[in-house]
């Protein structure tokens, strides 16, 4: 299968703190990818770096090498617009903008140039049903998107990504502040996107991992502690720290 | 495939460098006050002798032999500075506890626009009311000649940092943090011992940053004080007239010329001088509150 | 294009320029006149360095002043003795006066008034009105001060309500809040200043600047302010005019 | 389990509480007095002729007109040169600044200039503005000084209200690909300019209140003039003529009705801001 | 077995929100009780009405009794501050005075009115024992609390809540901010404490409740769904939603 990421000898430092130790990783496409581990084992940090997003924090200092679809996306001069706007984030705390729900859809393709109203209407439109979320919010496109419930307003910062005709969304622990049906239909949505989106996705809730990811990566304390197929890491676990993290002995 | 940065300049780039900008401007207005407060404050120090400017006794700028003595301001500026604090502290202190954590939502919806007005009222109201009323007022309690004093001074001054002695310690209070209320409460305290016990020492180095903002607001405050404090140059006493750093500047500033007006800039540098040392205070105290 | 004219200077001339100022206004439309009462010291200054058209000092010019400034008698202006209305003292010596103001006679009863004692209401340092004062009085540098306030009408405000107090200030702003009382038997009025039985007196100057040609709003406002036309304003405003030399 | 304190804890809960009463209670009747004794020592003064003419040596009358539009024309000035200032300022320091160093620098200098006593920036104004700049004493000098003097209330608030935007937002846009100007336009800003609108009436509640800044920059002359006339001449505020008609002219009942509209003024500020920032906390949810 | 507390009828309303409903529970002496549910269903609420903690927000009402040792604690004449000192508590967050770790110790007994230097010594070391913390801090009683890491923190709460010679504990997640092995000190230190303490405890670790608890109570939107042994519980639920929720298939 193709890879769309590959992650070489990867370590990154928050000041002095190592917080990535020696990473290697190549990530599938069209996949759904977990990573999972305690808190502050470097989840985040990891999935942040592979939009750099941890840009926004100036201790951030990386080394070795990270390749999107055989470019290398630590380079210095890279212009991580363009990177983002390829590889786009739902974040954990759905973030909608304060504006309508319409707008919010249309920010990033807006952003991007397209001014055509005819345009993105299309493109806020088709978002919406790609999202499955559609029908839920189509009477009221110009109110305010902080109206919502919290699990519409996680679809809808998914469908907002989708605007932007991403190639791999990556999420970090999107459904931890939602109640277990809007839960439950993220995750139906996040394994139809399966189809056209390469997905990364950070979750806590192992039974989730198990549910929804084909690949699943464990990190301990900044370290990849075993990375594999699902069924393979929550059956056959080859390291007794993944072991003892799956039965639920910490964490 | 991804996009290099282009190599012109575009319109973030121009936004970071116009954002720059104005940030670094703040430090060219401090470095430019600066600097024309010691041009303007230091010849008259060289004229006149440090030693002799700061420690002598007394101020006789236009006699036919001049002397520039500012202790007596320096002296006023202190004691009247130190007495505002004693009455205003303990006054702020009692009210801010009492607002943040005891009275009810309907009492603190009244009171806390009344602190606001308080603090929003200009520093000359203050200054005619207390000509008006404290003044008469102490001359008659206290059987003065006249009633232009320190006290009058200190009393105007009290009221003045009332307010944002009052509004700082609020903010203090409230922002420790509800666990250590909680603690205290889980083991049986009430709710006083919690507040005074655990809450306030908790807060103590916001409330003494609201203590040195409040120094400072007095050591710095003119106009309130020239029209109760009578400005005599004498060596301050509680019922004495007397003249501040700050209205020794104000007050001869209109007639002076030659060495008399070198001089006040020199006071004017003083008084710089002293609010500069104050605020570094504040920040080692903020500095020690954020490491808590 | 419209003229101004700007001055800056003595505070004691408030009411004088203020009127002169307000009349001439009236007079020539296309003329925006401006008064900044900042002090004598401050308004020479300011004349020296071409801040403004014209300074205004309540003092004559000093020797130093005088060699790069021009200096016009305005007006003369008395310097009243003032005490509280219920002070029974009416008329003091410059003698007595001397004393009370260095501190030599505390108690108004040395001077036939009630056994209270004496509260010395004074001008700041670098006053007009203060300086004058003093050197009439020969109480320069040595006057205890319980009060040094910034401006006459202060004064006037203590002195009328401490009924210890005694304080001066200029005719111009006399009235009936204070009383004055009068000097070696003569009451300050323009006829007794004009013809200097009245002792304690002092000029009104207009300050220019030595060799500087005169902008055409000010050259205006001077001679306005020595036309005939002037002279009861000026009296109105409590001063007494003098011819220009 | 009945209400049992021992003594000891009684008496020292009794003695704080008393003294917290006591405290606010004295907060508060000072309060009062000061409204109660304006309003009645200045409601009789009040007259449209007094708010509506300027001082008239000739005919001795006296009206604040001129010190209102002073007051208006020096707000407005500051306003505009603060306002860009202060916001760019903040701007820099929430959104841009990555160097610690500058970034301590700044704020240093920000925290002393919100140190300086007003009578200093009055003096320094005197030199910078009036003489080093020849701009006389006029309101614009005053108007400069002032702009000085509340930076750091502008900063301050700016950057309050920008932090209350939820970091949510900004990486948001940035996951979609935005620039940070662009971020900063389109979502930031928005977000929160109610903050920087009640951080504006603030400001605006002291420059009215200010003073000694202004006795020796804009000076206290009582012209009526227009907006750009009155800016190149001398002109009182009200809270200068204030002082000057209280301290220097002995004329109480003009102060006394100055004194209540400042008094109005203050209250109308608070208001105001007390509502923008009740909205935008809303705002917040 | 003795009860501490009989809860009967319960009710409990922020404002209009009906945050517990018809709690019925009699909670057993030197036991450990565990409490049990997705977020927002009631736990926090419903284990600080036991000590009246609730009083200190203004919009809660309650309706029905609470028996503590058979004293009704719902009583508004009650004096809390005694029903606190018998009923402790430690919260999620270890939040221990900014003081030294003798004076947070001291705090209890001295505000009960004990002032004897010897007599707050003795107090404090054993608490300290009791709290399997003393060996760790002995050296260093005068020097502050906050300077302990997180799970010394929490022992010292506890320690802090032993001083004042409790009857009952109750603990809010007292482990969810702690890593692996100060959690299993204490979860070490409350078994050893059931032996003199009827210990009440709230966690979201399923694994904790099976490790430590006797009885366990689920709790699902307010209503108590389900309330026994521990074993029975976790292994033959009788509910369709506990065995959801034990399962992982939401919260
Ligand atoms: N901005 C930062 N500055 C310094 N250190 C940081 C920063 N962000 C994270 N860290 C540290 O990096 C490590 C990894 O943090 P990260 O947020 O990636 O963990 P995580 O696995 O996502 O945890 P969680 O499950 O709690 O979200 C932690 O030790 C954390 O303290
Ligand atoms: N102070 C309050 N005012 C109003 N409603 C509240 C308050 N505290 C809690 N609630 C509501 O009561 C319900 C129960 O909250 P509670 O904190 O008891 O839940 P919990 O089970 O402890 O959740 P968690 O596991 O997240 O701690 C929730 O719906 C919550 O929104
Ligand atoms: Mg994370
Ligand atoms: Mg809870």
């Amino acid at each position: 299968m193709a890879k769309v990421f590959q992650v070489k000898d990867f370590n990154l430092y928050y000041g002095d703190h190592r917080a990535l130790i020696d990473i290697n990783m190549d990530i599938d496409e069209n996949a759904i990818t977990a990573l999972i581990g305690p808190s502050g084992c470097g989840k985040s940090t990891f999935i942040k770096t592979l939009n750099r997003m941890n840009d926004l924090i100036p201790s951030v200092r990386t080394t070795g090498s990270i390749l999107y679809r055989n470019e290398e996306i630590l380079d210095k001069n890279l212009d991580v617009t363009s990177l983002r706007r390829q590889v786009g984030m739902v974040f954990q705390k759905p973030n909608p903008f304060p504006m309508s729900i319409y707008d919010n859809i249309a920010y990033g393709p807006r952003t991007h140039g397209i001014k055509s109203k005819a345009k993105l209407d299309e493109i806020v439109e088709k978002s919406l049903i790609d999202a499955a979320i559609f029908d839920e919010v189509k009477d009221r496109l110009k109110t305010s998107a902080l109206g919502l419930s919290g699990g519409q307003q996680q679809r809808l910062c998914i469908a907002r990504a989708l605007a932007v005709k991403p190639d791999v969304l990556l999420m970090d622990e999107p459904t931890s502040a939602l109640d277990p049906i809007s839960t439950s239909k993220i995750e139906d949505l996040v394994l139809e996107l399966k189809q056209k989106y390469s997905i990364i996705i950070v979750t806590h809730n192992m039974q989730q991992a198990v549910r929804i990811s084909d690949t699943t990566a464990f990190f301990l304390l900044g370290d990849l502690i075993e990375y594999g197929k699902t069924d393979q890491i929550f059956n056959t676990p080859k390291d007794k720290r993944t072991e003892d993290y799956i039965s639920g002995r910490f964490g | 495939m991804l996009k290099k940065q282009g190599t012109g300049i575009n319109v973030e780039q121009i936004a970071h460098m116009v954002f720059l900008f104005l940030g670094i401007i703040n430090v060219g207005f401090v470095l430019v006050i600066c600097i024309y407060l010691v041009i303007a404050g230091l010849p008259a120090i060289k004229e006149i002798g440090l030693v002799d400017f700061l420690f002598g006794t007394k101020w006789a700028s236009t006699a036919a032999n001049p002397q520039f003595g500012i202790l007596p301001f320096i002296l006023t500026s202190i004691y009247g500075t130190a007495g505002a604090i004693i009455i205003g502290l303990p006054l702020g202190f009692f009210t801010a506890v009492y607002l943040a954590k005891f009275a009810p939502r309907p009492v603190y919806k009244f009171v806390s626009p009344l602190i606001d007005l308080l603090a929003g009222i200009p520093s000359v109201v203050y200054g005619f009311i207390g000509m008006l009323v404290l003044v008469p007022g102490i001359q008659v309690i206290f059987n003065l000649p006249d009633g232009s004093s320190l006290l009058a001074s200190i009393l105007v001054l009290a009221i003045m940092i009332l307010p944002s002695i009052i509004k700082v310690s609020i903010t203090a209070i409230q922002a420790v943090p509800e666990e250590y209320e909680l603690g205290s409460l889980a083991l049986g305290a009430t709710e006083i011992e919690t507040y005074y016990k655990v809450m306030v020492p908790a807060a103590k180095s916001g409330i003494a940053a609201a203590v040195v903002l409040g120094v400072g607001r007095a050591i710095g405050e003119a106009m309130a004080v020239m029209m109760v404090a009578g400005n005599a140059p004498n060596m301050p006493s509680l019922f004495e007239s007397v003249r501040f750093l700050t209205t020794a500047v104000a007050s001869e500033m209109s007639y002076s010329s030659g060495l008399q007006r070198d001089a006040l800039f020199s006071i004017a540098l003083v008084l710089f001088v002293f609010i500069m040392l104050i605020n570094a205070t504040l920040n080692l105290v903020l500095k020690h509150r954020g490491k808590n | 294009a419209e003229m101004t004219v700007s001055t800056d200077g003595s505070t004691s001339m408030e009411k004088v320029i203020g009127s002169l100022g307000e009349a001439f206004s009236n007079k020539y439309d296309d003329v925006t006149f401006t008064y900044n009462p900042t002090g004598s010291g401050s308004g020479i200054t300011a004349a020296q360095e071409g801040r403004c058209d014209i300074g205004l000092s309540s003092r004559a010019l000093k020797a130093d002043e005088a060699k790069t400034l021009d200096g016009t008698t305005l007006a003369l202006d008395g310097i009243v003795v003032v005490v509280n209305p219920a002070n029974k003292v009416n008329d003091l010596s410059i003698d007595q006066i001397s004393k009370i103001f260095k501190g030599e006679v505390t108690s108004w009863k040395d001077v036939g008034g009630a056994d209270t004692p004496i509260v010395l209401i004074g001008r700041e340092a670098g006053s007009g009105t203060r300086d004058g004062f003093e050197t009439i009085t020969n109480t320069k540098d040595s006057c205890k001060y319980r009060q040094e306030l910034t401006s006459t009408g202060d004064v006037m405000t203590v002195v009328s309500k401490n009924e210890n107090a005694i304080g001066y200030i200029s005719l111009a702003s006399m009235n009936d809040k204070v009383k004055g009382v009068t000097v070696e038997g003569v009451a300050a009025t323009e006829p007794t200043i004009a013809d200097g039985t009245y002792k304690i007196q002092r000029p009104f100057v207009l300050v220019t600047k030595k060799g500087a040609q005169l902008s055409e709003g000010a050259q205006k406002f001077i001679d306005f302010a020595f036309s005939e036309e002037a002279k009861p304003i000026l009296i109105k405003a409590g001063v007494v005019p003098v011819a220009k030399k | 389990m009945q209400n049992n304190l021992p003594l000891r804890r009684k008496a020292y809960c009794g003695t704080m509480n008393f003294m917290m009463l006591l405290c606010t209670g004295i907060t508060v009747a000072l309060t009062f007095f000061l409204i109660i004794y304006i309003a009645v020592e200045s409601i009789p003064h009040f007259s449209v002729k007094i708010l509506t003419t300027k001082p008239s040596y000739l005919d001795d009358s006296i009206g604040v007109l001129p010190d209102i539009l002073n007051t208006i024309y020096i707000i407005i000035t500051t306003l505009v040169f603060v306002l860009p200032l202060g916001i760019g300022a903040a701007i820099y320091l929430t959104e841009y600044a990555k160097s610690k160093k500058l970034v301590g620098m700044i704020e240093y200098a920000i925290e002393s200039l919100a140190g300086i006593p007003s009578i200093i920036y009055g003096l320094t104004g005197m030199l910078i503005f009036c003489q080093f700049f020849s701009l006389k004493t006029s309101l614009l000098s005053g108007a400069l000084t002032l702009v000085i003097m509340n930076l750091p209330t502008i900063i301050r608030t700016v950057q309050e209200s920008l932090k209350t935007v939820p970091q949510g937002y900004r990486e948001g846009a940035f996951g979609l690909g935005a620039g940070k100007w662009h971020m900063i336009r389109t979502v930031v800003l928005p977000c929160c300019i109610d903050g920087i609108v009640t951080g504006c009436i603030l400001a605006t509640g002291r420059m009215i209140g200010e003073s000694a800044a202004l006795l020796f920059t804009a000076g206290f002359a009582h012209a009526l003039n227009g907006f750009f006339d009155a800016l190149t001449h001398s002109g009182a505020t009200l809270t200068v003529a204030l002082y000057v008609y209280a301290k220097e002219q002995g004329e109480f009942e003009v102060a006394f009705v100055i004194a209540a509209i400042l008094l109005v003024l203050s209250f109308i500020t608070n208001m105001s801001a007390s509502y923008v920032g009740r909205r935008f906390q809303k705002s917040k949810g």
